[in-house]
């Protein structure tokens, strides 16, 4: 029997260890799970213009039987290739469009921020930690406020100073972002960028820090406190059985703790204890389903009312945040 | 001369040297005695330079050997050659302007001939006390005059006690008087036994002061003389060979109404070193040839580049064309309505290296061979080798680069293209700078002909003996002045020389434009 | 904005400018013999990935750095021989370098991105570094900090104090000239250009040994194009270099600095700001025509052929 | 002994022959990597520079790559033949797909025929304002045209990538740096059924004609060669170097802009912060590798299209990283200009030794 052919688009080189480099892990699990059973394929550093449309329809003339893209501006793309090969499958990562033969996948990752947000504020002796922002994207914004909220549960006194790097991955650009910051008083660094640059930053002044997408204790051993780790293994490996089985079909997916596509790695075993108990408490909160971090009375930062008393945002609501908590003093740039 | 010894200071015996495309020495050999000025002689191309730099080791010959003081060297860098007491002034000043006087004599010094000389800057006066130079160290060298930079280069080879001095043609750029003071310092130099290698194409220079005389010609030897023993018509004879034509005098003329007018002209400098221009006033009839005289680099530049418009600066009310003013004007403009320039250098300016004959026709000529912006190729081509008969340029056709031509037949070529536009007013610089004799004539028949058909023509030279041919009336420029313009007959080369150097300049503002560091 | 916060921005200001101090001391050196190389990208990214690549496998920061010399040093001969023997456009030449080391840097360094390394650690200089403001400032760096003002003031003093510096400014105003009176132009040249590679090299490894410390894929963002612009910044003065270098590491720093202290300019502007800067000074810098004629190198640019001499 | 000697007048042959040697010798050079790298070297040269035109749909993405690549040249090969130093096609490009964009999204519920023309020329007119202002800088205050217009290409990223994520983005985009589809009145049709080849690619081979005919026939282009191959003869002939440079460097800017605009209303279809991979760097190459000559260039983009397309199927097919193509391009730059040393000189052999 032929195996199932895969292919995988990849926005950055897979030795990013971070954004590219978990989809290649999720990549190297599926094969090692389904073994000669599939056959898989990827591109990386494929840029989100024009050449992406090329790269996803040769992957598909290639005779991949699903294709996975896993960046944002794949989404247009993905969609145009989709139509045209209505036989093969695709999945888009992050994206908000759908057909008939292309789903959508997401990371609940704001789930990850809110632990991180409760752990710095409970670590940080000066009350200010800081953000170091890739991009002002819903995504990143959610988790910004995801963050705050955790820090405010257990700190009322916390500060957040945000700083918009700009990038996704750029170890330059970012040690200078977590420099300001800490210039300015932060102890705790928490980041949506990629490269492990702000933990190293931090380890240097002997600071505390967050690593996130994957697991970046080796960078910093002291600084580190935990990493949130994105794993995509156990969504590929789904998908995959799916389209084996014939039963795959297009929806939108959002995976978090519950799904084990968000997981807390390498926490740093010299947290005092009472910070180790309360991650552990919220991780099984979220986890269980019995804890949303998006549930109201949650006011925006003008002072509107953003998420009503006794509901959680729904999927949608939460893809569309684009406001910040109260509490947060800056603006959302552009 | 006095006889030191018999051993001969230099000797160079069967010296070769290729360059692709021409030999340019072909077996020379020469031999000079100590304290002997020794002419080289010799056309444009003869192979004068080339056989000065394969002594002072720039040149590396492909054959020949060089014995000095008796002993066979390989002379392979210059270093080597100063080392040998050997010293040089280019016929291109190798100066550094950015760099003050005694930096650039520092840098032709090895470091035990500066540890023997100690302070520099206290040679370099005491010398130039000694043989009365008047060289100060602490000047940079972009603030000197042509003059001085002159006697900078002598100071750099003097400093090193040199016992060959090698001047590549010295003269040029120095005014009559400058030229006296330096035959001083050379004779002195002579008695104190140091031989001198002299290079120029001023005859009557080499019949006053050299000893003896090396004639080349395509590369060869071809005779040898003791020049106080030759005029300088036996000299020239023996240079060119056999001469067809000579310039007879030729008759003045008197203009008639004015063509163009300069008033009032005052221009900064443009680049840090060049000559700034100081209340210049002329005007130029239709039917005369007026001369301009002066050493290079006291204006005559900037002049013509603001007469021609290539000097983008608007001049209103200065220059007036037929009592138009076209101060304003722009270059393109200017050539509409009747004036042509034949500018000093020929490649690189007057014709564009690269380019065919047809192009650099079209250079000029926008005006008949353009339609609606395109460009009429055949008419063109068929005007540009009728010019190529009309003033027997050789080259193999019209669509011979300009860069393979002989410096001669371009500038026949350059001649032609702007006397073809039929202009009321040419400007022309050097038109036989560097050009053989025979086409030097061609180009003064053709100079003569166009001021007959009443042309005003501007004659910019370094030459004076072809302005006191050609001119009707002369005027010099010193350091941006203009002199009184005199007719050629009321005047003298004495009285000439004098305004180059400035004499008709009342109050002293000469090199005012010191210390621009 | 307290005092601290200002010897903090201050010192990252200057850490942010040394690798562009490195770079364009550089390259003043090489365009002082009036060669442009416009290669300072391509061969500053080969330093820092070949520094990386050496120190990650010696385990030696100190190995990082003279690989990265050498690096440089090759990359800027590939360079030297193209301009210099065989007459090639220097303005060419140089871009191709800078493609040549984009492409090659990320091909050899694929294998380490995302591996990290012992960079040098700061060490406060005694003394020094207790004067207040200025020894935190200038006298708590790393050794490449300290080499990179040791170098500033050995090149000042060489340029304008000694021979060496006396020939290399004939060679760059008027080779012919310097081949007359017997100054080994090509060589001269060669050595400029070399120098500008070892110091590319350097700059390179400063960026992955140091600032980071990793490698990553064209990580110097453009250092080595505003290198060159600092270059006419400084009107070719070295002393100027330095002081340029760390106004344009502030510049850089800026936009995240004042985002911390809540801004709401968009960041997005604001990383605008480093490059509007650069062409208002240069703007500013070169309208003087007459004085820019004076103080750039009149050869720069222009081929040299020694075999051409009129 | 083998020696070199100036030739006395440049061959001919050589100028013809040297890019294809260059060429050669970086294939040569391929080949020595893929062998290092345990690639099959005629197996990854097939995949790199055959298989790109194996079928209809390569060739004609071939022809979307190349119509970017080709306009830039384009310019730039007018500019480097007036030796203007202009580096700034990739900001050029990018300003024309802001620009662009802006006018496209302004007719976004239009179904006029003029959207796109309109359009076009706010692409077009976007390149040449970025073209124009290095060049009054230059030409006012002289500053050195290389740097601006490496800087303005930085300001041009940002000034895009902040529109992107600001006034242009997608309202209904979830906040993501897109902005919306554009309308279809504002896309460049697609000149043949199934496959991306646009009015884009056409407007590029076009334009190469069009700058041909201008250089060859015209008194500008006449102008134009003058002024980049000998400054002081076009000044002496009186032809103005400000109009001369204004000329080339707009040309070049309205060529990119339009090469930006075609990119976003052409194959993308909307505005997105990564509209082009370096075109404008790498046209630099193509115009060189074109021999500055406009119809050079065209042959040269449609080799540095198929390296481009063949880095991606190295990838696909043997796992050749990406950063080949940019070694390669630099490579091959490398060896055109040394190839370019054989115009002006030869190798002369003889058997004696020479002292
Ligand atoms: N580097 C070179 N390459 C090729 N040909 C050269 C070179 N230098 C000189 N020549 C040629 O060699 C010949 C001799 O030149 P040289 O400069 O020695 O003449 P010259 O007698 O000094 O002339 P002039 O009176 O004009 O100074 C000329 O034909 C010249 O064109
Ligand atoms: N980093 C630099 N430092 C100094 N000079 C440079 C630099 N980059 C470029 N140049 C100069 O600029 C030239 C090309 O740039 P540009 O197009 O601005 O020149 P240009 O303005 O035409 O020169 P000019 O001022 O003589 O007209 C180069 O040949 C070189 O002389
Ligand atoms: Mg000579
Ligand atoms: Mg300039």
């Amino acid at each position: 029997e032929e195996p199932l052919k895969v292919g995988f688009v990849y926005v950055g080189p897979v030795g990013d260890l971070g954004w590219s480099y978990e989809h290649d892990m999720g990549r190297k699990g599926l094969e090692e799970y389904f073994g000669d059973k599939v056959k898989t394929t990827y591109v990386e550093n494929v840029p989100e213009g024009a050449d992406a449309e090329r790269v996803i329809t040769q992957l598909a003339k290639a005779g991949n039987d699903l294709i996975f893209t896993t960046s944002f501006g794949f989404m247009n793309p993905t969609v145009k290739v989709a139509k045209r090969f209505p036989k093969v499958k695709f999945e888009h990562a992050t994206g908000y469009k759908l057909d008939k033969n292309l789903g959508t996948y997401v990371l609940r990752t704001y789930e990850g921020r809110y632990i991180s947000g409760v752990t710095a504020g409970m670590m940080t002796k000066t009350n200010t930690i800081g953000y170091i922002g890739s991009f002002p994207i819903p995504e990143v914004i959610r988790d910004i406020n995801a963050a705050y909220m955790g820090a405010k549960s257990v700190n009322p006194d916390v500060k957040m100073k945000i700083v918009w790097a700009n990038t996704w991955y750029d170890p330059g650009k970012e040690t200078d972002a977590a420099n300001a910051l800490m210039d300015q008083g932060v102890d705790v660094m928490l980041q949506h960028t990629d490269s492990p640059a702000p933990l190293i930053a931090a380890e240097k002044r002997g600071l505390r820090a967050i690593g996130q997408a994957s697991d970046q204790s080796k960078f910093a051993p002291n600084a580190h406190i935990f990493s949130v780790r994105d794993n995509w293994t156990p969504y590929y490996i789904k998908e995959v059985q799916a389209v084996m089985d014939g039963t795959w079909k297009s929806q939108d997916f959002w995976g978090g703790f519950h799904d084990d596509m968000l997981t807390l790695a390498s926490i740093n075993p010299n947290l005092p204890k009472d910070v180790r108990a309360k991650i552990d408490a919220t991780y099984a909160a979220i986890k269980s389903g019995e804890f949303k971090p998006f549930t109201g009375p949650i006011k925006d930062n003008k002072g509107n009312v953003a998420v009503p008393a006794n509901h959680s945002l729904t999927d949608q609501e939460l893809a569309q945040v684009n406001w910040y908590v109260e509490g947060i003093t800056d603006e959302i740039p552009h | 001369m006095k006889k030191h010894n018999l051993v001969s200071r230099l000797e160079l015996v069967n010296i070769t040297k290729q360059y692709p495309g021409c030999l340019a020495n072909d077996n020379i050999s020469i031999t000079l005695m100590p304290g002997e000025i020794h002419a080289l002689l010799g056309e444009n191309g003869a192979g004068k330079s080339t056989l000065v730099k394969t002594i002072y080791g720039v040149v590396a010959p492909d054959k020949g050997d060089i014995i000095w003081d008796g002993k066979e060297v390989n002379i392979k860098s210059p270093s080597i050659a100063r080392d040998l007491g050997i010293g040089m002034v280019f016929q291109h000043f190798s100066l550094f302007e950015t760099l003050t006087v005694s930096q650039n004599i520092e840098l032709c010094l090895s470091k035990t001939q500066l540890n023997k000389i100690g302070d520099l800057a206290a040679r370099i006066t005491q010398l130039s006390e000694e043989y009365g130079l008047n060289v100060n160290p602490s000047r940079y060298v972009h603030s000197l005059s042509i003059g001085e930079r002159q006697r900078v280069e002598i100071m750099r080879c003097l400093v090193q006690s040199v016992k060959l001095l090698i001047l590549d043609e010295p003269t040029s750029v120095l005014t009559p008087q400058e030229v006296s003071g330096l035959f001083g310092v050379l004779r002195t130099l002579s008695e104190e036994g140091c031989s001198i290698l002299f290079i120029s194409h001023k005859l009557h220079e080499v019949t006053e002061i050299c000893h003896k005389a090396t004639i080349l010609r395509g590369g060869k030897v071809v005779d040898t003389c003791v020049p106080n023993e030759e005029t300088p018509a036996s000299i020239a004879k023996m240079m060119v060979g056999d001469l067809a034509e000579q310039d007879a005098g030729y008759a003045k003329k008197e203009g008639t109404e004015r063509a163009f007018n300069v008033e009032n002209l005052s221009l900064p400098a443009k680049q840090p070193f060049g000559t700034s221009l100081k209340n210049i006033n002329f005007e130029l009839k239709s039917g005369e040839i007026l001369g301009i005289a002066g050493v290079a680099g006291n204006g005559q530049d900037e002049l013509m580049a603001i007469i021609s418009g290539e000097d983008e600066r608007n001049v209103k009310n200065s220059l007036s064309l037929d009592s138009l003013d076209i101060g304003h004007l722009h270059a393109g403009e200017r050539r509409k309505l009747g004036m042509a320039y034949v500018p000093e250098e020929r490649l690189g300016r007057g014709a564009v290296p690269d380019m065919s004959l047809t192009e650099n026709t079209l250079l000029t000529h926008s005006d008949g061979f353009v339609k609606n912006g395109l460009v009429e190729w055949q008419s063109i081509k068929e005007y540009t080798s009728a010019l190529i008969a009309k003033y027997k340029v050789k080259c193999h056709g019209e669509f011979s680069e300009a860069k393979s031509l002989s410096g001669g037949n371009l500038q026949k070529f350059i001649m032609g293209r702007e006397i073809g536009q039929n202009p009321k007013v040419l400007i022309c610089a050097h038109p036989t700078w560097g050009v053989d004799v025979g086409a030097a004539l061609a180009i003064h028949q053709a100079l003569l002909e166009l001021r007959d058909q009443g042309a005003a023509i501007l004659l910019i030279s370094e030459d004076i003996d072809e302005l006191f041919l050609l001119a009707d009336r002369m005027a010099a420029v010193c350091d941006g002045h203009l002199s009184p313009v005199v007719r050629t007959e009321a005047t003298n080369i004495d009285q000439i020389g004098q305004w180059m150097a400035g004499t008709f300049i009342n109050n002293s503002s000469l090199h005012t434009q010191e210390a621009k560091a | 904005m307290d005092s601290d916060l200002i010897v903090q921005i201050l010192f990252a200001a200057v850490k942010t400018g040394t690798p562009l101090l490195f770079i364009a001391l550089g390259e003043v050196i090489c365009e002082k013999s009036g060669v442009l190389n416009l290669g300072q990208e391509g061969m500053m990214l080969m330093g820092a990935v070949v520094g990386f690549l050496a120190a990650y496998g010696t385990g030696s920061a100190g190995l990082g750095v003279l690989a990265a010399m050498l690096m440089g040093c090759v990359m800027s001969l590939i360079f030297a021989v193209l301009v210099l023997h065989l007459g090639a456009n220097q303005v060419a030449t140089g871009l191709a370098l800078t493609i040549f080391g984009t492409g090659l840097s990320a091909f050899i360094g694929s294998g380490v991105v995302g591996q990290t390394i012992q960079g040098f650690q700061p060490i406060a200089i005694p003394l020094l570094s207790d004067i207040p403001f200025i020894g935190k400032i200038l006298f708590s760096h790393d050794i490449l900090v300290y080499s990179s003002f040791a170098m500033t003031f050995a090149l000042m003093f060489v340029v304008n104090k000694t021979r060496i510096g006396l020939t290399l400014k004939a060679v760059g105003e008027n080779p012919h000239a310097a081949n007359a009176i017997g100054i080994k132009v090509l060589r001269v040249r060669y050595l400029a250009v070399m120098f500008g590679g070892v110091m590319a090299g350097i700059s390179g490894a400063y960026m992955s040994l140091v600032y980071t410390p990793m490698w990553v894929e064209n990580m110097t963002a453009g250092r080595g194009w505003i290198a060159l612009a600092l270059v006419v910044f400084a009107s070719w003065r070295v002393g100027r270099i330095m002081l340029g270098a760390y106004l344009f590491g502030l510049a850089s720093i800026m936009h995240l600095v004042l985002q911390g202290l809540g801004w709401s300019i968009s960041p997005n502007l604001l990383a605008m700001l480093p490059y509007v800067a650069t062409v208002v000074v240069m703007v500013i810098i070169s309208a003087d025509k007459f004085k820019e004629k004076l103080l750039a190198p009149r050869a720069l640019g222009k081929p040299f052929d020694p075999r051409q001499m009129a | 002994m083998i020696r070199i000697q100036a030739r006395t007048e440049p061959s001919s042959l050589m100028k013809v022959a040297s890019p294809l040697l260059a060429i050669t010798l970086t294939l040569i050079f391929g080949c020595i990597l893929f062998s290092a790298i345990g690639k099959s070297p005629s197996q990854a040269l097939h995949v790199l520079l055959i298989a790109p035109l194996a079928d209809s749909y390569n060739i004609g993405e071939m022809f979307v790559k190349m119509g970017p690549l080709l306009l830039c040249a384009v310019g730039l090969s007018l500019c480097y033949r007036a030796n203007m130093w202009n580096i700034g096609a990739e900001g050029q490009l990018l300003a024309g797909a802001l620009g662009g964009s802006a006018m496209a999204l302004y007719f976004i519920d239009s179904e006029s025929a003029f959207a796109l023309p309109i359009t076009l020329l706010a692409g077009v007119a976007s390149g040449m304002i970025w073209a124009a202002i290095p060049t009054f800088l230059k030409l006012r205050f002289n500053s050195n045209l290389i740097l601006t217009t490496i800087m303005f290409n930085y300001i041009a990223l940002y000034l895009l990538i902040w529109a992107v994520h600001g006034p242009l983005r997608d309202p209904q985009g979830f906040g993501f740096p897109e902005s919306a589809m554009f309308a279809d009145s504002t896309l460049l049709p697609t000149l043949f059924e199934s496959s991306r080849i646009h009015l884009g690619v056409a407007f590029s081979i076009v334009s190469a004609f069009i700058a041909w005919f201008i250089l060859s026939k015209s008194h500008l282009g006449f102008q134009i060669r003058v002024f980049g191959s000998d400054e002081p003869a076009a000044r002496y002939a009186g032809f103005s170097s400000k109009k001369l440079s204004w000329f080339v460097m707009l040309f070049a800017g309205a060529l990119a802009g339009l090469a930006g605009v075609s990119e976003t209303t052409g194959p993308i279809g909307q505005l997105v912060p990564n509209v082009s991979p370096g075109y404008g760097y790498s046209a630099i190459i193509v115009a060189y590798l074109g021999r500055l000559h406009p119809l050079g260039a065209i042959l040269a983009a449609v080799f540095m299209a198929v390296l481009y397309m063949g880095g991606d199927l190295a990838q696909i097919e043997m796992g050749i990283p990406v950063a080949v193509v940019s070694m390669f391009q630099g490579v091959l730059l490398f060896f055109l200009l040394a190839c370019d040393f054989f115009i002006n000189n030869r190798l002369a052999f003889s058997n004696q030794a020479t002292n």
